[in-house]
């Protein structure tokens, strides 16, 4: 066991230790690779450690740098960001092996700037975790963007330079225009910018100012892709699948989700939402996200978009849950945080998985491909299903904590988002899948099957790197359909939870 | 002994062992196990609630064996072995696992004892089943698979949403008698009447049963309606409105069964019909009726399985399952034909039969409260059904005209299936207290009275009568190449069109705007390229003599302010 | 095994096929068809022989359960066949979203024909 | 000695490198005049660390020429506020030299290479003179020496770059006009108060504030140093000057020269007139806050379409001094803090960035955007620095325009000018645009690949490394700079030349 906030800072030490590696070995793969593997395996073990003091009840805290009196480069554990830490450590470790074998199997260039750039975000990540001011996440938030636009621009065509120029622009335009406008004046109005359980803004604020601080927040936090801030989302689609999959399905957007709930409990505070009713606009707003993103979503053929204008959508969710105002959407908000990552990285890697192997990107290509490549569509479906809100995969819970927050609200239409929201998921990612096993096989590029073959032979998997990973992340959906407990137990503190206990008592 | 064993467990446990297991003989083996080891803990456990465990604070119930879950979950057990018994030559593992699965989640549903427990199983035979109509492999049925998933899904997410709201108002998360004051209990009856099929939600269950495989229709045939009957007997047992509905689900079927060309959706019409029956038994709600309602559940899922099975054998054999292309086959399918004839019997409620001494109840206690049209209304639907299922089925599919098909009889264990099947149909019909004795009430009553035994038989008598002359004159519709419209035409013809045009218009409009947009954007860029790019009139390197002119304005304007001065 | 289990059941078989084959003659169906309705018309006269017990009035009406079955019946069959105008379409009305318009595929059945 | 060197360090700092340009003249060889001008600035430096940490809480130095007392004696006067230009100043001088050592090996003929330190040396004391005198007339006197050392500096560029003859002629030109019309201020505000000591001025000007003279006098002063600064039009002269002169010059000059121009006009509005003459309050609010607005955008717009790179930073430049301006048009502690800690931020950002693309220029002979295509990979750590320091200049945190972003928009803030707030991150956006535009060439097209560009010297890279390096730790380091910038700006808000205390220098205690 280190020190509480020595494994607080090597959390943050070891991505960057990856990173120089990264840098050191432009030329050897394997040392590269191994190396960052066995950091990406120390750093999900720190980040257990950092949790074993956390739940010992140690208050981990640790001020980097004074940046002026009064503000502070500062970190902190708290319930939400121990959360993220550990969902983002976690899927490193399997998207880092899904990258290896991404990259070599599709004879990618440039390992070394692909993975420096990917240990560099994951720091990123892991600051924003436990960031315990607004300045240091906004600072995290910034290195996120700019370390992950190589990523996005990996292939250096003009369609990835486009898309990476909108990737770009989108986030870090809104980052300034509007997340700096509101720090700054948040920071005019309350003198800190330290989170503090309950909000940190007074009470006191003017409901109109308010509203107008929340928007400047939730447009600010681009990385959330509320509409209509969402276009870098599906263009930032031509990245490698890994970078999808990870920061684009985890890392990226989430540290936006993250950041949304972080300004809804700690900035704003749960109670002050709700008694200003400050946030109204926003729920709708987020309603509107989550049903026209789901739209859009069905009309692409492309995989990648499709999964991309999910993820607008399910990122709508927590941004949904925030706007609520209610303990309950916030709680639910940060478990759909980690179930919605765990869906969604089995689905981009499939994906992907699918590309390395067949090359194909269009789902209308894909039919019954799922006779040849049974586990990644197996698993495809597992995410599937995860993210629809079916048992027993780990995305029904947060589902339910959020109709149970909307019912709290006592919004009918709310509910009805929600309802329709999962039938629409079901209309876009379950064709994928049932059309991988159950329609003849189209076009070129799929082998001919026929039933006497023994099953090993009629495979046609990607190499077993890219498959196992996302295999893996769909088991953690059916685990985590157990454990959902854990984490919302763990979650409970962070609003304090008065609307649970009146309505339970 | 068992307290550990959760029947819906051991389900799910041989539905993941199964791929493990060589397919062959040893597998077919091993699902057959399965049942009879589900049935174990059932029959052994006393009742009472168990596996209870904590989630978000709320206790939940996993396992809640009372009478009335006891019913069903015997006979989905027992449904469960007969149908994995009639699919023994299946050799797909899509399907032996789906419908293990299947089986396990109803029976996983009959026995949750909350809200969300039923809510987890209950989306589990949403996805378990649809695996039994995708596994048909074809255009259709992948179509028909995914409307049904989403219908079914859709019931699962109102069943969630209401769960919800139901929790928000009363605290309370258990499954019993839900009262329809808060809005919560309304979404759930509302998730419950989509399963099971209430009028204009019908349409899921002809569309979707009839595209599945030969065996898996029987299998769909046996839970997800049944379920639902039992979570509405459960929630709304007295609840007075169902009384119409389930009239009304009597009722309409039957029309549609008698023009129906494929005989497999004929059933799934007679299943609707049949349903109605037990809803207006949950509605009339007294104890006579729920005990009526479960037991032609019980009767029911026997009888309509042995139907499936009987069809689907024909089906087996020819390659079809229309009426306008049968007929004769009793020539070489005689035990096929039999069976049939028997379940057709059950389902028409010939004394005798199981039918007969589980649906009289219901009429019986619609009668006793006084529903007077219910009662004219059930009645006309048990001649009706005679008329379509207890003649109709038989009649296309084994006599008729020749259709000239020799098909060989069906494989023994289809035979074997449907001959357990049949035997428990008549033993229930000649032994009713055996079944009458694991009701969730405890009953007084004899269906078996002299008036009861020749009012029925003049019913069904005058009925086959009226067929007969019906098809001697030329009037009954003969059996044509067809499809009736129905209120899926509603999202398969209008809500596509209706979409088609939203979307041309919208995209329409969107493209325009995003070219208005674009256009906007590279004029705002031309412009500022105009007076900015490096030929641009602000960028361009100029005489020093302009410069001086804009000292000489400037100085000006700071020597006005300054001078003549603003405030 | 399923040699000897054919053995044994041919005998059933034909039994059952041959007390049958009267549907395939018409003189027979006829007489069949006759028979019915006078058994019916015994059963209806039964009514006077015995003491109802009944829920409704309606009940006692002599004959009641055989007239509301016939006719019931066939305003049933003349129903339906007036509501094919309406509703009836082709079978590849909703092809190729329909299993209607498609054969069942081969490898969910075993067409056997019998040794006639 | 040392109690000397401290007691006279203010005429030290100016002299010393005063002395050495002649001398780098007289010995006319190159490695001599390069040491002779690097230890004059490096003592010049020096000196300006101890001046700065001397008066870093607020007290003032009087430093008496020659033992005269003012007002009849010239006096140096260091405060916080000019204490912390002279570092700007000195530091970037001293970090310039052994980068134009190098640079200057390409771009300027060996023999005249002496008067290249020679000029660049006057420059320097002319710059640190205008920074440090306490006399009016002085500033104007300083300001020539510096100005007229700058057109050489800039003409010299014309062995690369016929056009270098042009931009200095205009520079020249405008140059001149400037000081003419600054003198000419000065010469009205003599005429009415009859003294040209700073702080006599400040004395005796509120009483004949409504002199139509001394307020004549205040916008010929304003305009006239609004061009040396390139307030929004009057900038023309910028771009040239700073695109044609050889590459250490343009560092040099960027990151001081308006700089000094600005603590000038500060100087002037806050100390000797004051902020609470209402019509200098109007002048901020109808001139010089829209010419900076203006400034921020137009200028950024420019940017974006250069394709020059020196060129896009020198219209970079422009928008930037907007930032500064803007600062200054609050009018409270805030803003003028902000303007200080930008006057910091960006030399340091701007020096750094010119010598990247000094090195490029270096290694490939031309700064057009074109020709550095893939260069990314090629010279690794000028392009690094070129992102970092691009970085900077959109304002992203842990960087130091970051820093300078957060006061000036706290200070919007603390005025309530929220839409001011919002102009000042949406001017941030078109600095997305053009340092991305840099970004993609750099790294994301195919370079030629007969072309082999090596990485650039380490004497050029090291300089800019150090900047860099420097950016990102007052990036993260705020304190520093906010802590001087907010003691001047308290002071120069509070008007006049009050301090602590005062400490008057040079005369001998008798």
């Amino acid at each position: 066991m280190m020190e509480p906030t020595v494994a607080l800072l090597t959390t943050m030490a070891l991505p960057l230790a990856a990173f120089v590696l990264c840098l050191l070995t432009p030329n050897h793969h394997n040392i590269r690779d191994g190396g960052t593997f066995i950091i990406s395996i120390l750093l999900l073990g720190c980040v257990l450690n950092v949790l074993s003091h956390f739940n010992a009840g140690t208050s981990i805290e640790y001020e980097a740098l004074a940046f002026q009196p009064g503000l502070s480069i500062a970190f902190s554990v708290e319930p939400l960001g121990m959360v993220f830490a550990l969902v983002a450590s976690s899927l490193w470790i399997a998207t880092h092996v899904y990258g290896i074998g991404y990259m070599r199997g599709n004879k990618e260039q440039k390992h070394a700037r692909f993975f420096a750039c990917f240990a560099f975000a994951i720091f990123a990540t892991i600051g924003i975790a436990f960031s315990a001011n607004l300045l240091t996440l906004f600072l995290f938030y910034e290195l996120l963007t700019i370390s992950t636009y190589p990523l996005v621009a990996h292939k250096e065509n003009d369609a990835a330079k486009k898309g990476a120029r909108t990737y770009l622009g989108i986030l870090m335009g809104t980052s300034i225009v509007f997340l700096l406008t509101a720090v700054v004046w948040s920071y005019s109005i309350a003198g800190t910018l330290d989170f503090k359980p309950g909000g940190m803004l007074p009470t006191t604020l003017n409901p109109m100012f308010t509203a107008v601080l929340l928007a400047l927040f939730a447009f600010g936090i681009g990385k959330a892709a509320l509409m209509p801030f969402h276009r870098w989302l599906p263009a930032a689609m031509v990245a490698p699948t890994p970078v999808s999959a990870l920061l684009h399905a985890v890392a990226v957007v989430k540290a936006g989700v993250f950041s949304m709930l972080k300004v809804g409990v700690y900035v704003f505070g749960i109670d002050n939402l709700a008694s200003t009713g400050a946030s109204q606009w926003l729920m709708w707003l987020a309603a509107f996200s989550i049903l026209a993103a789901s739209i859009i979503a069905m009309a692409q053929d492309n995989l990648k978009r499709r999964l991309a204008y999910s993820t607008i959508s399910q990122l709508s969710y927590i941004t949904f849950g925030v706007a609520l105002a209610t303990s309950m959407g916030a709680i639910g908000g940060g478990l759909h945080i980690v179930t919605h990552a765990f869906g969604k990285i089995t689905l981009f890697m499939c994906a992907g998985a699918i590309y390395v192997a067949t090359h194909k990107t269009n789902i209308s290509e894909m039919r019954g491909l799922g006779k040849t490549m049974p586990f990644t569509f197996i698993a495809f479906g597992i995410g599937s299903l995860s993210i629809i809100g079916l048992p027993p995969f780990a995305g029904s819970w947060s589902k339910w904590m959020l109709l149970v927050a909307a019912a709290d609200t006592g919004q009918i239409i709310m509910i009805g988002v929600l309802m329709v929201s999962s039938i629409l998921n079901v209309a876009y990612l379950i064709p994928i899948f049932a059309r991988g096993f159950f329609s003849p096989a189209t076009g070129t590029g799929s082998k001919a099957v026929n039933a006497d073959m023994p099953w090993r032979e009629k495979l046609m998997e990607a190499p077993l790197l890219v498959v196992l990973p996302p295999c893996l992340t769909a088991i953690g959906c059916i685990v985590l359909f157990f454990y959902a407990d854990t984490i919302v137990d763990f979650l409970n503190p962070i609003a304090l939870a008065p609307s649970l206990e009146t309505n339970n008592g | 002994m068992f307290e550990w064993l959760h029947p819906a467990l051991v389900y799910l446990a041989g539905a993941f062992l199964l791929p493990f297991v060589p397919n062959g003989k040893a597998r077919a083996s091993l699902i057959l196990l399965v049942p009879l080891i589900g049935l174990i803990p059932l029959l052994t456990m006393p009742y009472g609630e168990t596996l209870q465990f904590t989630l978000f604070g709320e206790t939940l119930t996993t396992f809640r064996l009372d009478r009335l879950s006891f019913v069903f979950s015997l006979i989905f057990s027992l449904a469960a072995f007969l149908s994995l018994l009639y699919a023994w030559h299946v050799r797909d593992t899509m399907q032996q696992v789906a419908a293990l699965a299947y089986a396990g989640s109803a029976i996983g549903a009959a026995l949750a004892g909350d809200l969300i427990t039923l809510f987890v199983w209950w989306e589990g035979t949403a996805i378990a089943s649809v695996f039994l109509i995708w596994a048909r492999r074809t255009e259709g049925s992948y179509n028909t698979g995914m409307r049904y998933l989403i219908i079914q899904i859709a019931s699962g997410v109102v069943l969630l949403a209401g769960a919800a709201i139901h929790y928000r108002e009363t605290g309370s998360l258990a499954f019993d008698k839900l009262s329809l004051e808060g809005v919560g209990a309304w979404f759930i009856l509302l998730s419950f009447g989509i399963k099971c099929a209430f009028p204009l939600l019908h349409n899921w269950l002809q569309d979707s049963y009839p595209a599945a495989t030969v065996t898996g229709t029987v299998i769909l045939s046996a839970f997800t309606t049944k379920l639902a009957v039992y979570a509405l007997a459960r929630g709304f047992a007295g609840t007075d409105f169902l009384i119409p509905i389930g009239a009304a689900m009597t009722l309409f079927p039957i029309f549609y069964a008698v023009i129906e060309n494929d005989l497999r959706r004929v059933l799934t019409y007679s299943l609707n019909n049949q349903l109605g029956f037990m809803v207006v038994g949950i509605g009339v709600g007294s104890e006579l009726a729920i005990n009526g309602t479960a037991a032609h559940a019980f009767s029911h899922i026997l009888y309509k399985a042995l139907l499936f099975m009987s069809v689907g054998a024909v089906l087996y054999r020819t390659g079809t399952a229309k009426g306008s292309e049968l007929g004769g086959l009793y020539k070489t399918m005689p035990w096929t034909m039999v069976f049939c004839v028997i379940g057709a019997a059950s389902i028409s409620a010939f004394p005798l039969f199981s039918g007969f001494i589980s649906k009289s109840m219901i009429l019986s206690a619609a009668a006793k409260d006084g529903h007077y049209i219910t009662w004219l209304i059930l009645l006309f639907a048990s001649a009706g059904v005679f008329h379509h299922s207890g003649i109709k089925i038989p009649y296309f599919a084994f006599f008729a005209h020749d259709s000239g098909k020799r098909p060989a009889e069906a494989p023994w264990n289809m035979l074997l299936a449907m001959g357990l099947t049949a035997f428990l149909c008549i033993a229930i019909g000649v032994w009713p207290n055996a079944l009458y004795s694991i009701l969730p009430f405890d009953v007084k009553y004899n269906p078996y009275t002299s008036t009861h035994v020749i009012t029925q038989f003049q019913l069904l008598f005058f009925s086959a009568i009226a067929f007969g002359t019906l098809m001697r004159t030329g009037i009954y519709p003969p059996e044509l190449k067809s499809v009736n419209l129905d209120t899926d035409w509603t999202y398969r013809k209008m809500l596509p069109a209706v979409l088609g045009f939203v979307i041309l218009f919208v995209s329409a409009v969107w493209s325009e705007l995003a070219r208005g947009a674009t256009n906007s954007a590279l004029a705002i860029r031309d412009t500022l390229a105009k007076f900015y790019g490096p030929e641009g009139r602000v960028a361009q390197v100029q005489p020093t003599g302009y410069m001086v002119l804009w000292l000489a304005i400037l100085l000006g304007a700071a020597l006005f302010v300054n001078l003549v001065g603003l405030p | 095994m399923a040699k000897k289990k054919s053995d044994k059941s041919e005998g059933v078989d034909s039994i059952i096929v041959r007390s049958m084959s009267w549907v395939d003659d018409r003189s027979k169906v006829d007489k069949f068809f006759w028979g019915v309705v006078a058994v019916g018309i015994l059963l209806t006269l039964l009514d006077l022989f015995y003491h109802k017990h009944v829920y409704f009035e309606t009940e006692n009406i002599f004959g009641f359960y055989s007239f509301y079955g016939f006719f019931m019946c066939a305003a049933l069959v003349v129903a339906a066949r007036a509501m094919r105008v309406v509703l009836m379409r082709s079978e590849d009305y909703y092809a190729p979203q329909d299993v209607e318009a498609e054969d069942h595929p081969e490898f969910d059945l075993d067409r056997k024909q019998a040794d006639v | 000695m040392l109690s000397f060197v401290s007691a006279h360090s203010p005429l030290l700092a100016i002299v010393i490198p005063l002395i050495s340009a002649p001398l780098c003249m007289l010995f006319g060889n190159r490695t001599v005049a390069f040491t002779i001008s690097t230890l004059a600035v490096a003592a010049s430096f020096a000196l300006s660390i101890y001046l700065l940490w001397w008066v870093k809480d607020g007290t003032v130095l009087s430093y008496h020429i020659g033992g005269w007392a003012p007002p009849l004696g010239i006096e140096y006067r260091v405060d916080t506020a000019n204490a912390f230009v002279l570092l700007i100043v000195s530091a970037m001088g001293l970090l310039t030299l052994p980068y134009a050592r190098t640079s200057i090996t390409d771009e300027i003929d060996e023999n005249h290479h002496t008067l290249f330190y020679a000029c660049y040396m006057l420059c320097f004391t002319g710059l640190m003179g205008v920074t440090i005198t306490g006399d009016a007339f002085n500033v104007f006197v300083f300001l020539e020496i510096s100005s007229l050392s700058t057109y050489v500096l800039v003409a010299l560029g014309a062995k690369k770059d016929k056009r270098a003859l042009s931009a200095a002629y205009d520079y020249l030109v405008l140059g001149t006009i400037g000081a003419t019309f600054f003198v000419i201020g000065l010469g009205f505000i003599y005429m009415a108060t009859g003294t040209l000591n700073m702080v006599d001025l400040s004395q005796r000007l509120p009483a004949i504030s409504d002199s139509r003279t001394v307020r004549a006098g205040f916008a010929l002063i304003v305009i006239g140093m609004g061009l040396k600064v390139a307030v929004y039009p009057l900038h023309r002269w910028l771009p040239g000057a700073y695109t044609y002169s050889p590459s250490a010059v343009s560092v040099f000059l960027a990151s001081t020269a308006t700089k000094v121009a600005l603590y000038v006009i500060i100087r002037f509005m806050f100390s000797v007139y004051s902020a609470r003459f209402g019509f200098e309050a109007v002048t901020f609010q109808y001139v010089i806050l829209p010419l900076a607005l203006v400034a921020m955008f137009g200028a950024s717009f420019v940017a974006v379409y250069q394709i020059n790179l020196k060129r896009m930073l020198a219209y970079s430049s422009v928008s930037q001094i907007g930032y500064m301006l803007l600062g200054l048009s609050l009018l409270n502690v805030e803003g003028v803090s902000g303007a200080f800690v930008h006057m910091f931020n960006h030399a340091m950002t701007k020096g750094a960035l010119f010598m990247a693309v000094g090195a490029i220029v270096f290694r490939t002979g031309s700064a057009m955007l074109p020709n550095m295509a893939g260069l990314g990979k090629q010279m690794p750590w000028t392009s690094a620095a070129i992102v970092i320091g691009g970085l900077s200049l959109i304002g992203v945190p842990s960087s130091a325009g970051f820093v300078s972003k957060w006061v000036l928009m706290s200070a919007a803030f603390e005025r309530d000018w929220w839409l001011i707030a919002f102009l000042i991150v949406g001017s941030s956006l078109i600095a997305v645009v053009y340092v991305w535009r840099v970004i993609e060439v750099l790294y994301l097209q195919q370079p030629n690949k007969d072309v082999v560009v090596k990485e650039a010297p380490l004497s050029l890279l090291v300089p800019t490394w150090i900047l860099i390096i420097t950016t990102l730790w007052f990036g993260l380091h705020a304190d520093f700079a906010i802590g001087f910038a907010t003691t001047a700006a308290e002071n120069l808000i509070q008007g006049g030349f009050g301090g602590k205390e005062v400490i008057i220098l040079g005369v001998e205690s008798r």
